[in-house]
């Protein structure tokens, strides 16, 4: 089926009548996704956005619990969660919602903060048909133009959108498009990215018998421990429970950490297994490249380069993977 | 071969004689990364591998901040420093981070970065504090616009700043990563990481942002040395030297012509001390 | 989570009437961690007290707030009570329900908020208090007061008598201050020094009070109870354990220095006491260093020391002064170009002493007067010998300083004659022969045994004189041999050496110059065979190369040899020697102009191409250098040669051979006699240390070098210097009679007069001689004394302004007429100057008129100080009272700004004193000016409005007090603060004005501003007390809400420690553990006794690594948040 | 029985505990009346006062803010309330300059024998501070009990 792009407006006001549209739109000079207004279109043309759109399922900060204090205390769980689109998602972001699927469902413990909203969202994916600088989410094992966990896949014509539905709640949003939709299909440009990584077979492997490799040392000198990388990453999933108290009433919430924060690790009683930026910077290559896939089969990475490109000190991932597959061909 | 070129090749000369006759354990510079208009912080610790030291209008990064990371500095660290770093550089001696004897400082006279921003209110462009000289001083321009973008700011209603701040804080993402550059910022446990003493909510929002935004700026207003590292580096693009100007702009005003780490031996910051003839406005 | 007791007072009425204390307590109950509430009548009561007692123990209570009147009232009350409880004292906080809550409102429920709101905040605070607990340090119980004042003198004996040690320093050599310089003391007229002798007496034989004069404290480190000062004992030259106060060193002293304690109005001597009843009474020395004369002398003779013995007539001890270092004082008053005339510090004003020929007048005068004498040795006779080759000033010298220690010298002379250079190489009409060899005799008078005719290399050598027992030599054969010229044509018949023609002459063989002569060098020996030659009938010409500013020679052998008709060639050098038939005939010079200067600042010639041309000559002189005849040494087996071919010695005179030393030209290349003679003197100490196997200084004794500024000397008379009288000149161009003929005695002593005693001490050293218990230090240096104590106090004093400079209206010092308030207290005291009579400085007449000018630097913020100093007021009454008193049918006028007279019987005084006619005239003198005898006085009578001129005989300026000097440093030292006036801060203005900021360390009198002596007195004892207070026990207890550091937030960056106002931070190293490493950084540290707990670090520490205790930022924060509810 | 009570601000006092808080004492001793809606926070010395406890107190939603010390020249500590002078007038400028309207945070010199004065400062600034209504801008939505939503995405 094909969408005409001048109907994309039309399109929008139907998915906005009983959901939050994110789109991807640059506000105030930072471009992530933001509830659509009704009005401008999506800015589809930009590769990526700033911030990925990972903040629609785990905010910066979330709010978990109210409770009082004192003679009648209470506890409650925050409510209010609404369904949610997500609009225009590319192939890297979409993957970096399975990755995070992963995370926060598998296993014992399912995360009821995250599947509540999960389960109210609905991703529209669009191909690329052109890759940014930094992209290089081919080398990580994904197709620039396919998102295959979307609920919805267009693929820009030109002109118009060839849309695809790719799960029950896609055929039900093509469903609400029928009016719009027309016959037809082409073929989009299945773009290559500029920026090509080779990743060693059994690369996850290999690289966690390097963690006394002293090329640990060597890419983590630049960094500055900020927390840039791990913000802008659309897979970091990493969070901090906290409390504000006031009075008798409090509120539990949680909020992004980054494990590249000198503090992240620090226990109680101060000691700090990761003290110093190697053991950091260590942690987080080897949890995007390793640790995850060793659990998950996948690699945290999504290759959408917004680390590569926001990093003030220019550190580069995909440095880091060639210089670890030299090291492993060098023994 | 141009200048920058000549610098470049001297540098690599420079940094290969001090690494083979041991004077420095290893020479912080800039180098190559995969894109040719980036460079990246480099570690040179062999002669052989002076050669990846790079010098371009690309070398934008402020590096002064990288010497902290040695804790033990068996030996001098070399480091290629430009007007801003060297500044930095003296900051930290001021405020006890790290000795002079501990750094050979390499200056590299510095016409202005790639980075518009950063560089546009540069006032030292050569380095006020070295050890070796690469290539030739340049000459200084006056900075006429130092406050004008503060000046224009203060024109606003109280509404106007508030909603502009406000927008500005919305946008934070609290990476922190202005702190983590910023030479001023040498404390070893800062305020904003000190969620139990109460100085700052974990929580994100334009508030909490604003109040780390504002204090950071208070804690660094007279000490900062104009780097532009924060602003480099923030990844929304936030106006935070429009922030820190104002401070430096009112101590101007107020306790007369201040700029800072123009030598080891600066006058005491300014809110640690005092004169009786100060202005008084709280009778 | 802790447990908190809140109780809410109902203050009878007082709180109850205004808050519902009832919906207060019901609130509090559901506050976190609030275990119990409850309200109390009146919970100060014991009752109540009792009541949060019993509640602690029974709802086991770990803090407690308390909500009552103001915590300035009751905080303690409380705290006392939970001394007794389970509760450490720092768990309380007060809620301040009555002061700022109860009396300040109407609207009850409004009020009742409040107070909720009051409660909520100081439990929230509660909640984050810690126990506190104070910490001990012992207290050193010995007092240090510096400055020896009335206040200091009066502090150190109430601490004394309290039974404390005290330590009681004073900078000037005897304690007393500015007291004892007063005659009497206003409005009682008591005399002043029979009021504070006693003290002084009483502070000297107090067994309790040590007192260190001539001290000041260097350095004070520690803190209040534990301060460790070292104080430097400066050098007094005078053994205070053997002097005997007897004065017999003072009435030998030639010296006549400034009477500082007369304020210049008299004088006094170098070795001196402070004044007749200085405690100790003890003399010391005055020395500023060594005197530029002698500093500068190679031989470093006591030049200073003669000229003042000269001064005063005792010639012969003036001459055995020369004698301590020279025999020759005949020789070198003729000879020696005299450095030290040219570092004279009277060339800053006029010119220079000339101070060689006063030297020569005590050797003329010796002569003549036959009582030139025998130089006695008194050391023990030695076995060892010694050999001296060469009969030089060095080796002659050396020869003397050996034999005056009991060695056996010889002296070995190639030539027929002794002396060298000395008998050989200046010619007679500078130095009368017969004086040359009277002095020689002096030596050999010793025991020096002088053999002429026997040269080194031929005649004997090193191995025979070892062989014959000599055990050490000394090599001084001088510079005997020319230097060549070094162009074309220098072998001519007719071409000689400017020493062998010397010699010639010298030794009487008559050499016959032709009629033309041509001299070339600009150096002595050029002027002495230039000289020599007209004397013996030639036409002469000197040739230089480069111009006359640049000649080497004395100026005055210059100005000598020109009157006698030398002609002078400059900037002209010959570059080739023309002869007829081997016969001299003719030289080809040419002329330069003057290049860059050379490394040494001298510029150097460049040839003018072109500017060739020839003059005709019989005899060329050439005199451009001399060189060590080498042959001699060779053949006695001694090679060892600098790079310039002298003797290779080193600074001590030791060459390579351990035996063998070397000094003088031979050594040094041509030089002078006085370096000669030094070169000899240093060989002589350096043999006897080589014989003796001791290590004693080769040079003598030696302080820096005293240098006066012109400034000083702008009061000192101009007088000019001697002339030197001449033989006529026709017999200076045609015989060898000595050519100047010295000082007849009231020249030489008129000249030494003029000496402005750089050093003030002239290292005549009569002083040694003249004590007979031989209590004189010549060589003492300062001494560093370090010592624990546990309170200073300040006495420092002040010092009257220095108005010459700020009033050039009043002459600004020019007249002398134009004294001081103090000036004039020394001139109407009995034991002044004057001995009590009022006289004037310029003619010693008795003043008629006397002008009296009242805030001369004080109230006057243009020209002094803004300040009024207090006491001027009512001694300027007592200096009219005493001038109408003292001087009959005198008028006393007063200018004043405002007559100020706060103080018991001072406005009667000012009374008695209008009574008995002073004239008080209201207004400023605008101008003073000299008029016939009379300084002419215009001012303003502003009561009248007319203008005032008043013809006074004398004018008494009333002059501000200001610190004194030296008082910013000593706070610097304390770590204290003073004010925009550098007078020292108190703690409080009102309530705590004899303390400072600093604890332990406190002030009295006039060093914390101007202030009469019953004010200072009174101080002096309330600072006495709070240092008793202080040492009445063994410990003192520290307040625990101070500042803490926490390590592990500090980065060390010194924010804070600038911040303190008691210095009590200071950053430390530490070491920690980073990772697997050890590191050590810096990190602040709070001294627990200095830090009185203000938090001005906390506000300041942006990580909040330093907190208050009991005002932490934890605390606040809550209080803050609770607050915000 | 309900009755509305009119809006009153939360004023914070910072006294030192020298000067300013001896004259609130002092006005209370002579019952010197003043509003309710101020509460004094009493510290040693007015450069105790951390600027960012100022912040603190806006976040938290107090509406106006203001330090009080010795006059300059009688700081108990000597020198205290020079640094007090400094950071606070920096302090203010910066406020303003992020749009803090200049009343609510003020910064005064009280002495223990100025009763009046305090008295009068207390009336004038509560009455400013009241007439600006409350502290909006800065209060941290989060604590205001309305607010207990999540914050908007990002």
């Amino acid at each position: 089926m094909l969408l005409d792009k001048k109907r994309l407006k039309e399109a929008l006001a139907i998915l906005s009548r009983d959901a939050k549209v994110l789109v991807p739109m640059e506000v105030d000079g930072v471009a992530k996704f933001t509830p659509w207004d009704g009005q401008k279109l999506p800015s589809l043309d930009m590769i990526n956005t700033t911030l990925p759109p990972k903040d629609a399922l785990f905010p910066q900060t979330e709010k978990m619990y109210n409770f009082t204090t004192g003679p009648n205390a209470q506890i409650a769980e925050v409510q209010g969660t609404e369904k949610q689109v997500l609009f225009g998602v590319r192939s890297c972001d979409a993957r970096s919602i399975d990755c995070m699927d992963k995370a926060f469902l598998t296993g014992t413990f399912g995360d009821s903060f995250y599947s509540k909203k999960r389960e109210n969202l609905t991703i529209i994916a669009v191909g690329c048909v052109k890759t940014g600088p930094f992209c290089f989410c081919d080398s990580m094992g994904l197709d620039p133009s396919s998102a295959p966990n979307a609920d919805v896949q267009l693929a820009d014509l030109g002109d118009a959108y060839a849309v695809t539905a790719q799960t029950e709640r896609g055929t039900a949003v093509l469903d609400q498009w029928k009016s719009l939709l027309t016959e037809g299909e082409g073929d989009a440009p299945k773009p290559k990215c500029v920026l090509q990584v080779s990743v060693p077979e059994d690369f996850p492997k290999k690289l966690m018998g390097m963690f006394e490799h002293p090329i640990w040392d060597e890419v983590s000198k630049p960094c500055l421990g900020c927390g840039t990388c791990t913000y802008v990453c659309p897979t970091c999933y990493c969070f901090d429970i906290n409390a504000e108290k006031h009075g008798h009433e409090g509120t539990e919430f949680r909020c992004w950490d980054s494990c590249m924060f000198s503090d992240y690790a620090r226990m109680a009683g101060g000691h700090n297994p990761r003290p110093s930026k190697k053991e950091r910077v260590r942690n987080r290559y080897l949890h995007k490249l390793a640790y995850f896939h060793e659990q998950h089969g996948q690699l945290l990475c999504v290759g959408c380069g917004r680390c590569v490109q926001k990093c003030p000190s220019n550190m580069d991932i995909t440095r880091f993977i060639d210089m670890a597959g030299e090291a492993m061909n060098n023994g | 071969m141009s200048q920058v070129n000549e610098m470049q090749a001297q540098l690599r000369k420079v940094a290969a004689e001090l690494l083979e006759n041991d004077t420095v354990g290893y020479i912080i510079g800039w180098g190559a990364t995969r894109f040719p208009d980036r460079t990246t912080p480099v570690f040179i610790h062999e002669a052989k591998d002076a050669d990846k030291l790079m010098w371009n209008e690309y070398c934008v990064n402020g590096l002064a901040k990288y010497v902290l990371d040695d804790k033990i500095k068996a030996k001098k660290i070399g480091i290629c420093i430009r007007g801003c770093d060297s500044r930095a550089i003296n900051r930290l001696i001021i405020d006890n981070q790290i000795k002079r004897e501990n750094v050979y400082l390499i200056g590299l006279p510095c016409e202005g970065k790639a980075d518009k921003i950063k560089c546009g209110k540069c006032a030292h462009k050569n380095p006020v504090i070295h050890d070796v000289l690469i290539g030739d001083l340049v000459a200084e321009t006056p900075v006429t616009d130092r406050f004008k973008a503060v000046e224009d700011q203060e024109k606003l209603t109280s509404d106007e700043k508030h909603a502009y701040w406000k927008g500005v804080y919305d946008k934070c993402i609290r990476c922190f990563a202005c702190r983590n550059v910023c030479p001023v910022c040498s404390c070893k446990e800062c305020f904003a990481d000190q969620y139990r003493v109460g100085w700052q909510g974990k929580q994100n929002n334009s508030t909490e942002n604003w109040n780390y935004g504002l204090t950071r700026s208070y804690h660094v207003g007279d000490r900062c040395v104009e780097c532009g590292e924060c602003e480099r580096v923030c990844p929304m693009d936030l106006p935070l030297m429009l922030q820190n100007r104002k401070m430096l702009k009112d101590i101007n005003e107020l306790f007369g012509d201040y700029e800072c780490g123009l030598s080891e031996e600066d006058r005491a910051p300014i809110l640690g001390d005092y004169d009786l003839s100060d202005r008084d406005e709280f009778m | 989570m802790s447990r908190i007791g809140v109780f809410v007072c109902h203050c009878g009425s007082n709180i109850a009437s205004g808050v519902h204390i009832d919906k207060v307590v019901e609130a509090a109950k559901l506050f976190p961690n609030v275990v119990y509430c409850e309200d109390n009548k009146y919970t100060c009561s014991e009752p109540g007290q009792f009541k949060i007692k019993a509640a602690i123990v029974e709802h086991r209570l770990d803090r407690v707030v308390v909500c009552t009147c103001s915590p300035r009232m009751h905080e303690s009350t409380f705290r006392k009570m939970l001394k007794g409880t389970t509760i450490n004292p720092y768990m309380l906080e007060v809620a301040n329900l009555r002061e700022q809550c109860s009396w300040v409102h109407t609207d009850k429920d409004k009020a009742t908020d409040k107070a909720i709101s009051l409660v909520r905040m100081a439990a929230a605070k509660v909640n984050e208090n810690t126990s506190l607990f104070p910490s001990k340090i012992k207290v050193t119980k010995r007092a240090l007061v510096i400055g020896g004042g009335i206040a200091g003198m009066q502090t150190a004996l109430d601490i004394a008598d309290a039974g404390h040690q005290v330590t009681l320093v004073e900078r000037e050599p005897s304690i007393g201050g500015k007291m004892v310089m007063l005659d009497k003391t206003f409005p009682t007229m008591d005399c002043s020094a029979c009021i504070s002798t006693p003290k002084m007496v009483e502070c000297s034989s107090h067994p309790n009070i040590t007192i260190m004069t001539s001290s000041e404290v260097e350095k004070v480190d520690g803190y209040i109870g534990n301060f460790q000062a070292i104080i430097r004992q400066k050098a007094r030259y005078v053994d205070h354990s053997l002097c005997k106060g007897c004065s017999d060193c003072m009435d030998a002293c030639p010296v006549q220095a400034r009477n500082n304690f007369d304020l210049g109005l008299g004088k006094r001597k170098a070795v001196y006491t402070l004044f007749p009843q200085a405690v100790p009474n003890k003399a010391v020395i005055e020395k500023k260093g060594a005197s530029p004369c002698k500093f500068n002398c190679p031989a470093h003779l006591d030049a200073h020391g003669y000229m003042a013995l000269t001064g005063v007539g005792r010639y012969e001890e003036a001459l055995g002064v020369v004698r301590r270092t020279t025999p020759f004082a005949g020789v070198l008053g003729r000879v020696c170009f005299h450095p030290c005339e040219e570092n004279c510090s009277r060339n800053k004003i006029d010119q220079p002493l000339a101070i060689a020929t006063v030297k020569r007048f005590l050797a003329d005068n010796a002569r003549k007067s036959g009582k030139l004498g025998k130089i006695a040795v008194t050391a023990e006779p030695k076995d060892q010998k010694i050999a001296i080759i060469g009969s030089g000033p060095a080796g002659l010298n050396c020869a003397y300083m050996l034999a005056l220690e009991g060695y056996k010298v010889t002296v070995f002379e190639a030539l027929p004659k002794p002396g060298g250079m000395l008998k050989v190489g200046i010619p007679d009409y500078r130095l009368d022969k017969a004086v040359l060899a009277e002095e020689i005799k002096l030596i050999e008078d010793m025991g020096v045994e002088i053999k002429c005719n026997t040269r080194i290399g031929k005649d004997i050598s090193f191995k025979a004189l070892r062989g014959k027992g000599y055990k050490a030599f000394f090599i001084a054969i001088g510079a005997h041999t020319d230097s060549k010229l070094n162009v074309p044509g220098e072998d001519a018949l007719g071409v000689v050496a400017g020493v062998d023609f010397l010699r010639e002459s010298n030794l009487g063989n008559n050499p016959k110059p032709g009629k033309r002569v041509i001299v070339v060098g600009g150096g002595n020996v050029a002027m002495d065979a230039a000289r020599t030659a007209l004397r013996l009938g030639s036409d002469v010409t000197v040739l230089y190369r480069r111009s006359e500013a640049e000649m080497p020679a004395n100026a005055l052998e210059i100005d000598h040899a020109r009157e006698e008709g030398v002609k002078f060639e400059f900037l002209a050098a010959p570059m080739e020697i023309i002869s007829e038939n081997g016969k001299l005939s003719g030289v080809k010079s040419i002329r330069n102009r003057l290049g860059e200067p050379d490394a040494k600042g001298r510029r150097s010639p460049v040839p003018i191409p072109g500017s060739e041309f020839i003059l005709g000559v019989d005899t060329l002189i050439k005199a451009i250098g001399q060189k060590v005849v080498q042959e001699d040494l060779t053949a006695a087996g001694f090679t060892l040669y600098d790079r310039w071919g002298n003797i290779a010695a080193n600074a001590e005179t030791k060459t390579e051979l351990a035996d063998v030393f070397a000094g003088g030209d031979a050594q040094t290349g041509p030089a002078t006699v006085i370096e000669a003679i030094a070169a000899g003197n240093k060989a002589a100490k350096a043999i006897m240390n080589y014989l003796e196997g001791t290590e004693l200084p080769i040079e003598p004794y030696l302080m820096p070098e005293a240098t006066v500024e012109a400034d000083e000397l702008k009061n000192v008379p101009r007088a000019a210097r001697g002339r030197m009288p001449m033989i006529p000149i026709q017999d200076r161009r045609s015989t060898f009679k000595e050519a100047e003929l010295g000082f007849d005695e009231k020249t030489a002593v008129a000249e030494a007069l003029r000496c402005v005693n750089c050093a003030v001490c002239s290292e005549c050293r009569a002083c040694e001689t003249a004590c007979q218990s031989k209590a004189i230090l010549r060589e003492q240096e300062d001494e560093l004394i370090t010592q624990d104590f546990g309170a200073i106090v300040v006495t420092t004093g002040y010092e009257l302004i220095d108005w010459a400079p700020l009033y050039g209206e009043y002459g600004g010092g020019r007249y002398p007429d134009v004294i001081t308030g103090l000036q004039f207290e020394r001139l109407v005291n009995a034991s002044g100057p004057t001995e009590g009579h009022i006289l004037r400085p310029s003619d010693q007449t008795e003043p008629k008129n006397v002008v009296i000018i009242k805030c001369v630097g004080s109230r006057d913020e243009n020209k002094g100080k803004a300040y009024c100093s207090r006491a001027c007021c009512m001694y300027g009454a007592k200096h009219a009272h005493q001038v109408l008193d003292k001087i009959p049918d005198s008028r006393c006028y007063v200018f004043y700004m405002d007559v100020r007279t706060a103080g018991k019987g001072y406005e009667e005084f000012y009374g008695r004193t209008r009574e008995d006619g002073a004239m008080y005239l209201r207004g400023r003198v605008a101008k003073i000016y000299q008029e016939g005898g009379k300084l002419i006085c215009k001012g303003e009578d502003s009561l009248l409005g007319k203008a005032v001129t008043v013809e006074a005989d004398m004018v008494v300026l009333e002059t501000a007090m200001v610190p004194s000097p030296g008082v910013v440093k000593l706070a610097g030292i304390l770590g204290i603060s003073t004010d925009p006036d550098k007078w020292l801060n108190e703690a409080h203005p009102k309530l705590r004005p004899v303390e400072t900021n600093s604890a332990g360390i406190f002030l009295a009198g006039t060093c914390q501003g101007p202030k009469d002596i019953p004010d200072t007195v009174a101080q002096a004892g309330a600072a006495a007390a709070k240092v008793s207070a202080l040492f009445s026990n063994d410990e003192l207890e520290t307040n625990p809400m101070i500042s803490k550091v926490i390590d592990e937030k500090c980065s060390g960056c010194g924010l804070c420690v600038g911040c303190c106002p008691y210095t009590a931070i200071s950053l430390q190293e530490i070491e920690e553990r980073v990772g697997a490493l050890r590191v050590k950084r810096l990190v602040a540290s709070v001294n627990h006794a200095l830090c009185q707990g203000c938090g001005a670090c906390a506000g300041a520490c942006r990580p909040g690594a330093i907190d208050l205790q009991g005002f932490s930022n934890r605390q606040l924060l809550e209080e803050v948040d609770a607050l915000c509810l | 029985m309900s009755v509305i009570k009119e809006w009153e601000p939360k004023i914070l006092v910072f006294t030192c505990n020298w000067c300013t808080y001896t004259g609130a004492d002092l006005a209370g001793l002579n019952r010197m009346k003043y509003p309710e809606n101020v509460r004094l926070v009493r510290v040693p010395c007015s450069s105790r006062v951390n600027p960012q406890f100022i912040l603190r107190a806006f976040m938290k939603g107090c509406d106006g803010v203001l330090v009080c010390g010795c006059h300059p020249g009688d700081c108990h500590y000597v020198s205290g309330n020079y640094f007090t002078r400094r950071r606070f007038m920096l302090m203010q400028r910066l406020l303003e300059y992020n749009g803090v309207d200049p009343a609510r945070f003020q910064a005064r010199w009280i002495s223990g024998s100025e009763a009046a004065k305090f008295r009068d400062t207390m009336i004038r600034v509560s009455k400013e501070i009241k007439a600006l209504g409350p502290n909006t801008k800065f209060r941290e939505d989060w604590y205001v009990k309305e607010a207990i939503a999540n914050e908007p995405s990002k």
